[in-house]
C-alpha cells in the first residue's frame, strides 16, 4: 500500500484535469461533481489503506519514503519528487481526504446551478492535490509546491466570483500575504540548507535527512533565524499575527471553500509544517517562545474581533484565526501532539460549522432571491429562529459549537484543554506560562461567547428575515446534510482518540491513542527539549483537574454572557455599544489592522512605486540617458553656429589652429 | 658648357598618370567636336579608360621602382591608393552623367577634369619628393576648385567653388611654408633623403624648424582631409558642389591627403612619431567629435554626409595616430571602403533629389523604403557601413583602425572613437527613420535609375558588403601596401 | 650667406601680414592677393634657404610655386567672375548662402 | 551531419532568399513560408538536441579559417555546450511562435516583416553558437538591425524614439566591448594566443587591473542588454512600442544575450574581476529586482508592466550567475529559459488583447474572464509561471538562483532578492485582477471574442513548456550541468589564486604560475587543491 | 652697405605689404602688392638668383598682377565705405601677430641645415644662374616640370569652363 502513496495526490489531479479540460463540455453537474468527489474519495480509500497498514506495523517502522522521480538536481542541491509517509502525514492525509470528500459531496449540492460549476470542482480537486503534496512531501521543496499550490487554489477559489471586485481583491490579498509567508519559508529553507551544507557538508532539504542530522544543530543561533523564518511562512499560511488579515476577507469565496481551505486544511499547513520540523524548531527556545506568544496573541486578538462581527462567515473566519492561534500556542509550548490533535478536531468542527453556515446562507439566499430582496444573506442580523426551518443544520451546528467552546465530552474540549494545560505546565517558558494560559483561557471564553452569540442570533429568537421570505426557508438537501451529519458526529466524538492521560486513567487506563500514534514523530523533539527544559516540580493531578474545571467554567461564562446578551436581554448589545462606542468601532473594524497595513505597507509601496516610476525612472534614470543625448544635441547646435558660412571665420579657425599647434610645440 | 641632355628615365611608375592625361586630352578634343547635349559617351569612354588604368595600375602590384631622380616611386602603397582614386573616379563618372544632364551642365570638360584630378591624386600617392606631392596636390586642388564650381549657373555651386578656392589657397600657404621650413631644416625635398637626414639627427624633436615644418605640412594636409579645425570648408563645399563631385571629393582627395600624409609622416619623419602622433591624437578626437556632433542636427543630407565625412577623417586619423601596421593598413582599407559606401550614398541622394538640388533634405527620403525598396536597401547598407555596423566594410575598417590604436596603447583614443561612432549612429539612423518609418508628405515621381547609376550602385553595394564579410584579401593587400613604406 | 635669418624674418613678417589680410579683408580679390603675398613670403624663404644650402632645389620649387600661383590665379579669378555674375558682389560677406 | 549548427543558423537566411521571390501581395504565402522555415529550423535544431552528448565539452564544432590579416586571425569557429544548447533551442522554439503570432497582427509590409524576423533569428543563433569572439561580436551587432526595423516600422506611436534609443543604447555598450575585445586580443597575442578563439582566452592569465577594465567594458555592454538597473530604460520603451512578435523575441531571446554574455564571456574570461565586482553587480541586480517590481506595480500599460517585470526577472538571473556556484548558474540559465517562455507568453497575451481592443491600458479592461475564459485560463497560467509558482517553470529557476546565491557570499543580497518574490506576486496578480476580474463594465469589451484556434495553438507549446520545465526540469539541468560545473570550477580556481596573491601582483611574475593549471582546458588536476577551495564539493 | 640696403628693401617690402591689407581700394592694394613683389625680386638678386628675380617680375608683377587688376577693373568693384567688422580685424591681427611671434621664435630657436650643395655665389656668377637652373629643371626636376604643364592645362580648361560666356 505504501508504494501506492503516489496515488493519493494523483486521483485529485486526474479529477482536476478531467474537470478542467472537459468540464465545460460535460455540463452535467452530477457527472462533474461525481468525478470530483469520487476522485478525492478514492484518495481517501488509499489513505485508509495506508493508515491501516501503518497501524499494523511496529512504531519504529512507520516511516516510508517513496521517490517518484528526480526533480531538481543541480550542484549540491538535490530535490526529488518524493513522498514521506509517517504517522504525522497519515493523520493529515486522512483529515484532508476525509474532510475533503465530505466537502466535495457537500459542494455538489451547494454549488448547484452556479456558473462555472466545473471550474469549482476542478479547483477543489487541484487544491486537494496540492494539500496532499504539502503533507506528503518528503522534502521542503515538495512541501513548498504544495504550500504554494494551496495558496494558488485558495487564490482561485476566493476569486471564484471574479466579477465581484471584493472577491478579486480578497484573492489577491490572500495570495500576496501568503507570499510574504513564503518569503520567510524560503529564507528559512536557505538558511538551514546552507548551514548544514557549509558546516557539515550535508546538502539536503530532505526531512528525514535533516532529522538524522538534527543533532548537529546548535541550540538557538542560526536555528533561531531559520525557524523564525519558517515561522513567518507559517503565519502567512495559517493567518497568524501579523499576516492574518487575508483570512476573513477570504470568505468571499464559496462557503465549501471556506470550510475546506480556510478552516480544515490549508490554514493548518503552518501548524503541520512546525510539526513536521519539530526537531528543528525545538532547538530554538526563542522561536518556541515567539510561536507561543504569537499563537496566544492571535487567539485572543482574533477572538475579540469575532465578537463584534455580523457576517456569519466572518465570525467563523475570526474563530478560525483564533483557533489556529491555539494550535500555534500548542506548538510553541512544545505540545506538538496537542497542536496536531487540535488541528484534527478543529478540522471536524470548523468544517462542520462552515458547512452549516453554508447551509444557512444557501437557504437564506434562496429565500431572499425568491422575493427579490437584496438583503445580505450572510448577515446574522437578518437571520434568527432558523432552528425550526433547518433542524439538521441546527443540530450539527450546535454540536460543533459546543465542541469548539470546549464543553467536556466533545472533541474540542479534549484538544483545547490539553493545549491550555500544556501552556500552563510546559517546562520551557518560565514565568510566561501563566500569561500564556491566561490569554488562552480568556480566548476560550471569548470563543464560547461569540460562537454562542452566532448560534443565538442565527437559530434562536424570532425570525428577523423578511416575513415573505420566511416561507421559503427550508432545510437543505441530503447531499448537504449528510456531510454535516458526518462532521457533526466527528466533532462530537473525534476527541476520544486523544483522551488526556488524566481522564484516560480515570476510565481505567484508556491510553491516549493519538499521542502514542504520533510519538515516533515527536520523540526526537522531546529529546532535544529536555536539554533546556527546567525540571521544576510537576503540578499535581489535582491542580490539573482544577485547571480543567476552570477552563470549563470559563467556557460556560462565555456561553452565559452570550445567552444573556442575545437571548435574554437583547438590549444589552446595543447598550454596550453605546457605552463603549470607540471600543466597539475598533473591534468591529478589526482593530483597523487592514487600514494600518494599508497605511504602513500598501500605500507607501504604491506611492514609492509611483515615485520610482514617474520621479526616478522617467526623470532621473531616463533623464540622464536623454540628458546625455540632449547635451550632445546642444553641442551640436553650438557647433553648428560656429559654422557661420563666412570664409574669414573659417580661415580664422584654420589660422587659430596653426597658431595653437605651432605655439604649443615651440613654447612647450 | 655642354648641352642639357634630358636623362633617360624609367617611365613605368607614372604610366597610369600618362595614360590618364592622354586620355583626358583626347576627351577634351572629342568634346570640342561633339555637339552639346550628346556628351554621355564621354562618360563611358572615361569609365572604360579608368578601368583600363586600373588594370595598368594593378599590373604594377608588387613592384618597387624609384624614378625621376627620386621624385616618384612605384610601390604597393601607391598602387593601393591609386586603385582607390580610380575607383572613386570610376564611380563618380558613372553617377555624373545622369545628374549633369538633369542640372543642364553636362559640359564635356567634366570628365577630363575628373581624370586630371585623379592624375594629381596619383602623383600625391606616388610622389616621393615634396615638390611632386605639392604639384600633385595642386593639380588635384585646382581641378577640384573647378569641379566644385562646375555648375556655374547655380549660386551654391559658385559659392562652393569660391570658398574652396580661397580656403584651399590659404591652406596651401601654410603647407608651402611647412615645406620650406622642412627644406631648410633638412636641406632636401626628397622624402627618402629627409628620412636619412632626420635619422642622423641626434635629437630630431629638438630641431624646432623641422618640427614646425612638419606641423605646418600637417595642417596643410589636414585641410585636404578635412580634419578639425581645418575642416570648416567641408560642409559648405560639399553642400554646394554638384552631388557627384561631392561624392568624389569626399572619397578621392581625402584618400589622397592621407596618402601624402602617410608617406611624409611614416617615410620621412618616423623619428618624430611621438610628436606627430601627439598632435594627431588631438586632431583625431577633435575631428571625430566635431564632425559627428555637428552632423546630428543636419537636415540637408549632403551637409550631413559632409560632417560625417569629417568624422570619418577623424576615424582614419586614429589609425594614423597608431602609425603601426594595423592602423595604417586600416586607413587604406577604410579609405577604400569609404569610397564605396560614400559614393553609393551620394548616388542615392542624386536619385532622390530633383533638379536644382531640391529635395536634398533628410525628410525627402520619407517613404523611400517601401516605394523603392531596392534603393532603400542599398542606402541602408551604405548607411550601416558608414555607421560601422557589422557585417559591412565600414565595420572592418573601423575595427582595424581602432585596433591599431589599441595595439599601440591608445585605448582612450579608441574609446573616444567608438563613443563617437555610437553617436554617429543617430544621424545615420535618422535617414533610415525617414526612409522606413515615416510616410511621404507629398507624392512625387522618383527619378529613373539609369544603367550607369545602377552599375555604380551595384559596385558600391558589393564593395560595402563583401569586404565586410570576407575582408581578408583586401586587408592582405593593405597590409602589404603599408609594409613597404 | 651670412644674412639667412634676416631673409627668414622678413619672409615671416610678410607671411604674417598676408595671413592678417586674409583674415581681415572682405574683398575676395584682395584676399587672394593676400594669399599671393603669403606665397611670396614662402618663396623668399625657399630662395634664401636654397642660397644658404648651396643647391637649387628650393629655387626650382619657387618656380613651381609661381606656376601654381598663376594657375590658381586663373581659376580663382574665373571663379570670382562666375560668382560675381550670379551675385553681383565679390565681398566674402555675401559668400554665405551655405552655413550651419 | 557535422555542420548542423551552421545549417540551423543559416537556414533562416535561406528562408529570406526564398521570401525575396514571393510577391509582396501574397501575404498568406509569405507567412506560411516563414512559418515553415522557422519550423524546419526548429526541427533541425532538435537534431542538435538529440545528438548532444551530456558532457562539458563543446560539440558540433566547426572551425574554419575566415579572416587572417595583420595581427588578427578570426575564424569561423562555432560550437555549443550545455549552456548555449538550450538557448539555441529556445530561440528556434520561440521563432515559429513569434511568426504565428503575426498572422493577423501584421497586415502591412508583411514581406519585410518576415525578412526581419528571419534575419533576427540568424543573428541570435549566431551569437549563441559563436566560439570566436570576433564572430560573436558580429552576430551580436547584426541582431540589432532587424530588431531596430521591427520596432521602428511596425511599432506603436512612439516607435521611432524607442527604436533609436534601443539601437544607440545597445550600440554604446557593445562598442566599448569591442575596444575591450581588441585589447584582450592583443593581450592574448603577447601570451601566444593565435586567434580570437574563445577557449584559448580562458587560459589567459591577466593581471587584476587589466581584468577589471576589460570586465567593466564587457559587463557594461552586457548589462545594457540584460538590462540591469540603471541601464534599463530602453527596455520599457522598446517593448511598449515593438510589435508583438518583436516584444516576444526581444524578451525571450535578445535579453538573454546579455546574461549569456556574462556566463560565456565576462565571467570566465575575467574571473578575478568578476569576483571583485560580484557584490556590486549583485547589488544592482537586487536593486533591479525590487525597483522594477515597484515600478511595474504602478504601470498603467500592460506591456510596460511586463517589460519592467522582465527587468526584475533578469535581475534574478544576474544574481544567480554571480553566485558563481553550480546551483546559482544553473538557476540563472534555467531562469533565462523560463523567462523566455513565460515572458514571451505574456507578451503574446498582451498582443492578443491589443489586437482586439487596440489599447493596452489596464483601465480599459476588466472582467474579461467572463467573455474570454480560455484566454483567462492561459493568462492565469502564464501569470503564475511569471510569479514563479512551484510546479511551473518560473519556480525552478528562481529557486535555484536564490539557493545558489544564498550559499555564496551573496547571502544578504539573496534575502532582499527573495522579497522580490512577494512584489512579483503583487504586480502580476494586480494586473491580472484588474484586467480579468471585476465587472465587465466597458461596453467595448463585451463583445470580445475568445482566443481562436491559431492563438491557442501559439500558446499551447508555451503552456506545455511551462509545466514541463516546472515539473521535470531534469533534462534541462542535466544537459547543462557538466558545462556549468566546468564554468564554476573555472571561476572558483582562479578566484582562489586571486585571493592568494596580492592584487597588485603584475602579470608574468612567477607568483601567477601557481597550480591553477588551465581552467579553461581541463578541470583542476589536483584534488587536494580543489578540496581546499570548497570542501563541500567532494560529496 | 649690403646690410643697409637689405634694411631699406625690407622696410619698403613690409610697408607695401601692410598697404596691401590696409588700402581700401583694391587697386591700391594691387599696386602695393606689385611693389612688394619688386622688393622680393630685389632680394632674389641679392641672393644671387637673378633668374628668379626676372621670373618674379615677369610672372608675378607682370602676369598675375595684371590678371588681378584686370579682374578688378572688369568687375568694377565698389570701394567699401567702412569696414563693419572691427572685431574681425582685431582678431585677425591678433592671430597674425601670434603667427609672427611663433615664426620668429622658431627661427630664432632653430637653425637651418648645414650647406650641402655645390653652389657658391662665385660659382653661380661664373656659370650663370639661368643655366644652372635650367640644367636642374630638365634633369633632376623633370617630372615636376612636366606636371606643371598639366596644371596649367587644368587651369586653362577650368577658367574657360567657369568664366566663358557660352560653352
Amino acid at each position: 500500500m505504501f508504494d501506492n502513496v503516489w496515488l493519493i495526490p494523483l486521483f485529485p489531479l486526474i479529477g482536476f484535469l478531467i474537470n478542467g479540460f472537459f468540464g465545460k463540455k460535460i455540463k452535467n453537474e452530477a457527472v462533474i461533481g461525481g468525478i470530483g468527489t469520487l476522485m478525492i474519495f478514492m484518495s481517501f480509500i488509499v489513505s485508509c489503506g495506508i493508515l491501516l497498514q501503518m497501524i499494523g506495523l511496529p512504531p519504529e517502522q512507520r516511516v516510508f519514503e517513496k521517490v517518484l522521480f528526480p526533480w531538481i538536481h543541480s550542484g549540491n542541491f538535490k530535490a526529488d519528487m518524493a513522498f514521506l509517509v509517517d504517522p504525522l502525514s497519515a493523520v493529515m492525509i486522512m483529515v484532508v481526504t476525509g474532510v475533503g470528500s465530505l466537502i466535495h459531496l457537500y459542494s455538489i449540492g451547494y454549488m448547484h446551478g452556479e456558473e462555472g460549476f466545473y471550474r469549482f470542482f476542478a479547483y477543489l480537486n487541484l487544491f486537494c492535490m496540492s494539500m496532499l503534496l504539502l503533507v506528503l512531501g518528503n522534502n521542503m521543496l515538495v512541501m513548498f509546491i504544495g504550500w504554494e499550490g494551496v495558496g494558488l487554489c485558495s487564490y482561485l477559489l476566493i476569486g471564484y466570483y471574479f466579477h465581484k471586485k471584493s472577491a478579486g481583491d480578497a484573492a489577491k490579498k490572500a495570495f500576496v500575504m501568503n507570499r510574504v509567508g513564503d518569503f520567510g519559508f524560503l529564507i528559512g529553507l536557505f538558511t538551514l540548507y546552507w548551514w548544514f551544507g557549509s558546516n557539515h557538508n550535508i546538502w539536503t532539504i530532505n526531512f528525514t535527512e535533516i532529522k538524522a542530522a538534527s543533532h548537529l544543530l546548535p541550540y538557538g543561533g542560526v536555528v533561531t533565524v531559520a525557524t523564525l523564518c519558517f515561522f513567518v511562512g507559517a503565519t502567512g499560511k495559517s493567518a497568524q499575527i501579523p499576516l492574518f488579515t487575508w483570512l476573513p476577507d477570504a470568505m468571499e469565496g464559496p462557503t465549501p471553500v471556506s470550510a475546506l481551505i480556510h478552516a480544515a486544511t490549508m490554514v493548518t499547513a503552518g501548524v503541520y509544517m512546525i510539526g513536521r520540523m519539530s526537531f528543528v524548531f525545538i532547538k530554538s527556545p526563542e522561536t518556541m517562545m515567539v510561536i507561543a506568544v504569537v499563537g496566544a496573541a492571535t487567539a485572543i486578538f482574533a477572538a475579540t474581533i469575532g465578537t463584534a462581527q455580523n457576517d456569519i462567515k466572518r465570525v467563523l473566519a475570526y474563530s478560525t484565526v483564533s483557533q489556529l492561534g491555539f494550535m500555534f500556542l500548542a506548538m510553541g509550548v512544545g505540545a506538538f501532539t496537542a497542536g496536531i490533535f487540535h488541528l484534527m478536531t478543529h478540522a471536524f468542527f470548523k468544517a462542520c460549522l462552515f458547512l452549516g453556515s453554508g447551509s444557512v446562507i444557501h437557504s437564506m439566499h434562496h429565500a431572499l432571491h425568491k422575493i427579490h430582496s437584496h438583503d445580505d444573506a450572510q448577515d446574522m442580523r437578518n437571520m434568527g429562529g432558523l432552528r425550526s426551518a433547518m433542524p439538521i443544520t441546527f443540530i450539527t451546528f450546535l454540536v460543533s459549537t459546543i465542541a469548539i467552546s470546549g464543553i467536556p465530552g466533545f472533541s474540542g474540549f479534549f484538544s483545547k484543554d490539553e493545549i491550555l494545560w500544556q501552556a500552563f505546565a510546559n517546562p520551557y517558558h518560565g514565568g510566561l506560562n501563566i500569561v500564556l494560559w491566561g490569554v488562552g483561557a480568556l480566548a476560550a471564553c471569548f470563543t464560547a461567547f461569540y460562537m454562542f452569540r452566532l448560534v443565538f442570533m442565527t437559530f434562536f429568537g424570532e425570525c428577523r428575515i423578511n416575513a415573505k421570505a420566511k416561507s421559503y426557508l427550508h432545510e437543505s438537501p441530503l447531499v448537504i446534510t449528510i456531510p454535516l451529519m458526518v462532521l457533526g458526529f466527528l466533532a462530537a466524538v473525534g476527541g476520544y482518540i486523544g483522551l488526556p492521560k488524566l481522564i484516560g486513567d480515570m476510565f481505567g487506563g484508556i491510553p491516549n491513542y493519538f499521542e502514542h500514534w504520533l510519538e515516533p514523530v515527536f520523540a526526537l523533539a522531546n529529546q532535544y527539549s529536555a536539554q533546556y527544559a527546567h525540571h521544576g516540580a510537576h503540578p499535581s493531578h489535582a491542580f490539573e483537574w482544577s485547571l480543567m474545571g476552570l477552563s470549563v467554567v470559563i467556557a460556560l461564562i462565555g456561553i452565559g454572557i452570550a445567552f444573556t446578551m442575545y437571548v435574554q436581554n437583547k438590549d444589552l448589545p446595543g447598550k454596550f455599544t453605546a457605552t463603549f462606542p470607540a471600543l466597539h468601532r475598533a473591534v468591529y473594524n478589526k482593530w483597523y489592522i487592514d487600514e494600518l497595513y494599508d497605511f504602513i505597507f500598501v500605500n507607501p509601496c504604491k506611492a514609492f512605486g509611483q515615485f520610482l516610476w514617474k520621479g526616478f525612472d522617467v526623470i532621473v534614470v531616463d533623464g540622464v540617458v536623454n540628458g546625455v543625448a540632449n547635451v550632445v544635441m546642444g553641442f551640436s547646435g553650438i557647433f553648428r553656429y560656429i559654422q557661420s558660412g563666412y570664409i574669414y571665420n573659417y580661415a580664422f579657425s584654420m589660422a587659430l589652429g596653426v597658431v595653437a599647434i605651432l605655439g604649443y610645440y615651440i613654447f612647450k | 658648357m655642354d648641352m642639357i641632355s634630358i636623362p633617360v628615365v624609367n617611365m613605368t611608375p607614372i604610366l597610369p598618370e600618362i595614360f590618364l592625361s592622354v586620355l583626358a586630352m583626347v576627351l577634351l578634343l572629342l568634346n570640342v567636336f561633339s555637339p552639346s547635349g550628346k556628351k554621355s559617351y564621354l562618360a563611358y569612354i572615361s569609365f572604360i579608360g579608368i578601368a583600363a588604368t586600373a588594370v595598368l595600375v594593378g599590373a604594377g602590384w608588387g613592384g618597387h621602382i624609384e624614378s625621376f631622380s627620386g621624385a616618384v616611386i612605384l610601390d604597393n602603397f601607391a598602387t593601393f591608393f591609386k586603385m582607390i582614386f580610380l575607383l572613386a573616379a570610376g564611380l563618380t563618372v558613372l553617377i555624373s552623367d545622369q545628374y549633369m544632364e538633369r542640372e543642364e551642365c553636362n559640359h564635356g570638360e567634366l570628365y577630363p577634369l575628373i581624370l586630371f584630378t585623379v592624375v594629381g591624386m596619383m602623383l600625391m600617392a606616388s610622389g616621393t619628393d615634396l615638390m611632386t606631392i605639392f604639384l600633385g596636390l595642386e593639380v588635384m586642388s585646382v581641378s577640384l576648385y573647378v569641379l566644385a564650381g562646375f555648375n556655374r549657373n547655380n549660386k551654391k555651386s559658385n559659392e562652393a567653388g569660391l570658398k574652396y578656392f580661397l580656403l584651399g589657397a590659404f591652406s596651401t600657404g601654410f603647407l608651402l611654408y611647412g615645406m620650406a621650413l622642412t627644406y631648410g631644416a633638412t636641406g632636401t625635398t626628397r622624402v627618402y633623403k629627409i628620412a636619412s637626414v632626420v635619422g642622423q639627427m641626434t635629437l630630431p624633436s629638438a630641431n624646432i624648424m623641422l618640427l614646425a615644418g612638419m606641423l605646418l605640412m600637417m595642417t596643410g594636409f589636414a585641410f585636404k582631409i578635412a580634419a578639425a579645425p581645418f575642416h570648416m570648408w567641408t560642409p559648405d563645399v560639399y553642400e554646394g558642389a554638384p552631388t557627384p563631385m561631392t561624392a568624389f571629393m569626399s572619397a578621392g582627395p581625402k584618400a589622397a591627403g592621407f596618402a601624402a600624409l602617410l608617406r611624409i609622416l611614416l617615410v620621412a619623419l618616423p623619428t618624430l612619431q611621438i610628436e606627430w602622433s601627439q598632435l594627431l591624437w588631438v586632431l583625431a578626437v577633435l575631428t571625430m567629435t566635431v564632425g559627428n556632433i555637428t552632423a546630428l542636427r543636419q537636415d540637408n543630407i549632403k551637409r550631413m554626409l559632409a560632417y560625417s565625412s569629417i568624422a570619418h577623417a577623424g576615424y582614419a586619423l586614429v589609425g594614423l595616430v597608431a602609425g603601426n601596421g594595423t592602423g595604417t593598413a586600416g586607413i587604406l582599407f577604410y579609405m577604400l571602403s569609404y569610397a564605396f559606401m560614400n559614393i553609393g550614398a551620394f548616388a542615392i541622394i542624386i536619385l532622390v533629389s530633383k533638379k536644382g538640388e531640391t529635395n536634398g533634405n533628410v525628410m525627402d527620403f520619407a517613404g523611400l523604403g517601401f516605394k523603392r525598396p531596392l534603393l532603400a536597401v542599398a542606402m541602408t547598407i551604405f548607411l550601416f557601413s558608414l555607421a560601422g555596423m557589422p557585417p559591412t566594410a565600414g565595420f572592418i575598417g573601423k575595427f582595424y583602425l581602432f585596433s591599431g590604436a589599441v595595439q599601440k596603447g591608445y585605448i582612450w583614443l579608441a574609446v573616444i572613437g567608438v563613443l563617437n561612432s555610437a553617436a554617429s549612429v543617430y544621424y545615420y539612423l535618422r535617414v533610415m527613420v525617414y526612409m522606413y518609418m515615416k510616410e511621404p508628405t507629398e507624392e512625387f515621381e522618383w527619378t529613373q535609375v539609369t544603367a550607369p547609376v545602377a552599375l555604380a550602385l551595384i559596385i558600391s553595394v558589393a564593395g560595402s558588403m563583401i569586404p565586410g564579410i570576407v575582408p581578408s584579401f583586401i586587408l592582405e593587400f593593405a597590409q602589404q601596401a603599408v609594409k613597404l613604406i | 650667406m651670412e644674412n639667412l635669418n634676416g631673409y627668414l624674418v622678413v619672409s615671416a613678417i610678410l607671411f604674417a601680414i598676408g595671413t592678417i589680410g586674409v583674415l581681415t579683408r572682405k574683398n575676395a580679390i584682395v584676399i587672394f592677393m593676400c594669399i599671393e603675398l603669403m606665397l611670396n613670403a614662402v618663396n623668399l624663404t625657399f630662395v634664401a634657404f636654397s642660397r644658404h644650402l648651396g643647391h637649387f632645389d628650393g629655387q626650382i620649387f619657387v618656380l613651381f610655386i609661381m606656376t601654381v600661383a598663376a594657375a590658381e590665379a586663373a581659376v580663382g579669378l574665373a571663379l570670382m567672375i562666375a560668382f560675381y555674375k550670379n551675385k553681383e558682389s565679390i565681398s566674402v560677406d555675401d559668400v554665405n548662402m551655405m552655413k550651419w | 551531419m557535422s555542420n548542423v549548427l551552421s545549417l540551423t543558423t543559416f537556414l533562416p537566411i535561406l528562408g529570406v532568399l526564398l521570401l525575396l521571390f514571393i510577391p509582396k501581395d501574397s501575404k498568406g504565402v509569405l507567412r506560411n513560408v516563414t512559418l515553415a522555415v522557422t519550423l524546419v529550423t526548429f526541427l533541425v535544431s532538435l537534431t542538435i538536441l538529440s545528438g548532444f552528448q551530456t558532457n562539458a565539452e563543446f560539440q558540433f564544432i566547426e572551425n574554419m579559417p575566415w579572416i587572417a590579416a595583420g595581427p588578427f586571425v578570426m575564424r569561423y569557429n562555432i560550437g555549443i555546450d550545455g549552456i548555449s544548447l538550450w538557448l539555441v533551442i529556445l530561440t528556434t522554439f520561440i521563432m515559429p511562435i513569434a511568426v504565428l503570432s503575426t498572422y493577423t497582427a501584421v497586415e502591412e509590409k508583411v514581406k519585410e516583416y518576415m525578412i526581419c524576423l528571419l534575419l533576427l533569428e540568424t543573428g541570435m543563433l549566431g551569437a549563441f553558437i559563436s566560439l570566436d569572439l570576433f564572430l560573436f561580436y558580429i552576430f551580436w551587432e547584426v541582431m540589432l538591425i532587424p530588431m531596430y526595423f521591427m520596432i521602428g516600422i511596425w511599432g506603436g506611436k512612439n516607435k521611432i524614439y524607442a527604436a533609436v534609443k534601443f539601437f544607440i543604447y545597445t550600440m554604446v555598450g557593445s562598442l566599448l566591448m569591442l575596444v575591450a575585445l581588441i585589447f584582450l586580443y592583443f593581450k592574448g597575442l603577447e601570451a601566444g594566443i593565435t586567434d580570437f578563439g574563445l577557449l584559448q582566452f580562458f587560459s589567459l592569465k591577466l593581471d587584476m587591473a587589466t581584468q577589471i577594465w576589460l570586465f567593466l567594458a564587457f559587463a557594461f555592454a552586457f548589462a545594457i542588454k540584460v538590462p540591469m538597473f540603471p541601464l534599463h530604460t530602453w527596455l520599457p520603451d522598446a517593448h511598449t512600442e515593438a510589435p508583438t512578435a518583436g516584444s516576444v523575441i526581444l524578451a525571450a531571446v535578445l535579453l538573454k544575450m546579455g546574461t549569456y554574455g556574462y556566463v560565456r564571456f565576462a565571467i570566465p574570461l575575467f574571473p578575478d574581476a568578476a569576483h571583485k565586482f560580484a557584490p556590486m553587480i549583485a547589488t544592482l541586480a537586487v536593486i533591479g529586482i525590487i525597483y522594477a517590481a515597484l515600478v511595474a506595480m504602478v504601470q498603467e500599460d500592460v506591456k510596460k508592466l511586463v517589460a519592467y517585470s522582465s527587468v526584475a526577472h533578469l535581475g534574478f538571473v544576474m544574481l544567480g550567475v554571480f553566485a558563481f556556484n553550480v546551483e546559482g548558474i544553473s538557476g540563472g540559465m534555467l531562469q533565462m529559459l523560463n523567462h523566455g517562455v513565460s515572458t514571451g507568453a505574456l507578451f503574446l497575451i498582451v498582443g492578443f488583447i491589443y489586437e482586439r481592443r487596440h489599447t493596452r491600458l489596464i483601465t480599459d479592461f476588466g472582467g474579461l474572464s467572463k467573455q474570454m475564459p480560455v484566454f483567462a485560463t492561459i493568462f492565469m497560467i502564464v501569470t503564475f509561471s511569471s510569479i514563479g509558482l512551484p510546479g511551473t517553470n518560473g519556480f525552478v529557476g528562481e529557486f535555484l538562483i536564490l539557493i545558489g546565491a544564498f550559499e555564496s557570499q551573496l547571502r544578504w543580497w539573496t534575502v532582499i532578492a527573495t522579497s522580490g518574490v512577494i512584489l512579483s506576486a503583487v504586480y502580476m496578480l494586480w494586473v491580472f485582477q484588474r484586467v480579468m476580474f471585476g465587472e465587465l463594465d466597458n461596453p467595448k469589451n463585451q463583445k470580445l471574442a475568445d482566443l481562436n484556434v491559431r492563438e491557442i495553438a501559439i500558446m499551447v507549446p508555451l503552456i506545455v513548456m511551462i509545466f514541463f520545465m516546472g515539473l521535470y526540469p531534469k533534462p534541462f539541468i542535466d544537459r547543462m550541468d557538466p558545462a556549468i560545473r566546468k564554468l564554476a570550477a573555472q571561476v572558483r580556481v582562479t578566484s582562489v589564486n586571486a585571493q592568494v596573491l596580492p592584487v597588485e601582483t603584475p602579470a608574468g611574475t612567477p607568483a601567477l604560475e601557481i597550480p591553477s593549471g588551465h581552467p579553461g582546458m581541463s578541470t583542476p588536476s589536483s584534488p587536494s587543491s580543489d578540496k581546499a577551495v570548497n570542501p563541500h564539493e567532494t560529496k | 652697405m649690403e646690410t643697409l640696403f637689405f634694411a631699406i628693401v625690407s622696410l619698403v617690402a613690409i610697408i607695401s605689404a601692410i598697404l596691401v591689407i590696409t588700402c581700401k581700394n583694391p587697386i591700391n592694394s594691387a599696386l602695393s602688392l606689385i611693389m612688394t613683389f619688386f622688393c622680393l625680386a630685389t632680394y632674389y638678386v641679392m641672393l644671387d638668383a637673378p633668374f628668379m628675380a626676372a621670373v618674379q617680375v615677369m610672372v608675378y608683377a607682370g602676369a598675375i598682377m595684371v590678371l588681378i587688376v584686370f579682374t578688378i577693373m572688369l568687375l568694377n568693384i565698389r570701394v567699401n565705405a567702412t569696414q563693419k567688422h572691427s572685431h574681425r580685424i582685431l582678431l585677425g591681427s591678433i592671430i597674425g601677430f601670434f603667427t609672427l611671434i611663433n615664426t620668429i621664435v622658431l627661427l630664432v630657436k632653430s637653425q637651418a641645415a648645414k650647406p650641402v650643395g655645390p653652389f657658391t655665389g662665385d660659382m653661380i656668377r661664373n656659370i650663370g644662374h639661368s643655366e644652372l637652373i635650367g640644367r636642374e629643371m630638365f634633369t633632376t626636376f623633370l617630372l615636376p616640370f612636366e606636371i606643371t604643364s598639366i596644371l596649367l592645362l587644368v587651369a586653362i580648361v577650368g577658367s574657360v569652363i567657369l568664366a566663358k560666356k557660352n560653352i
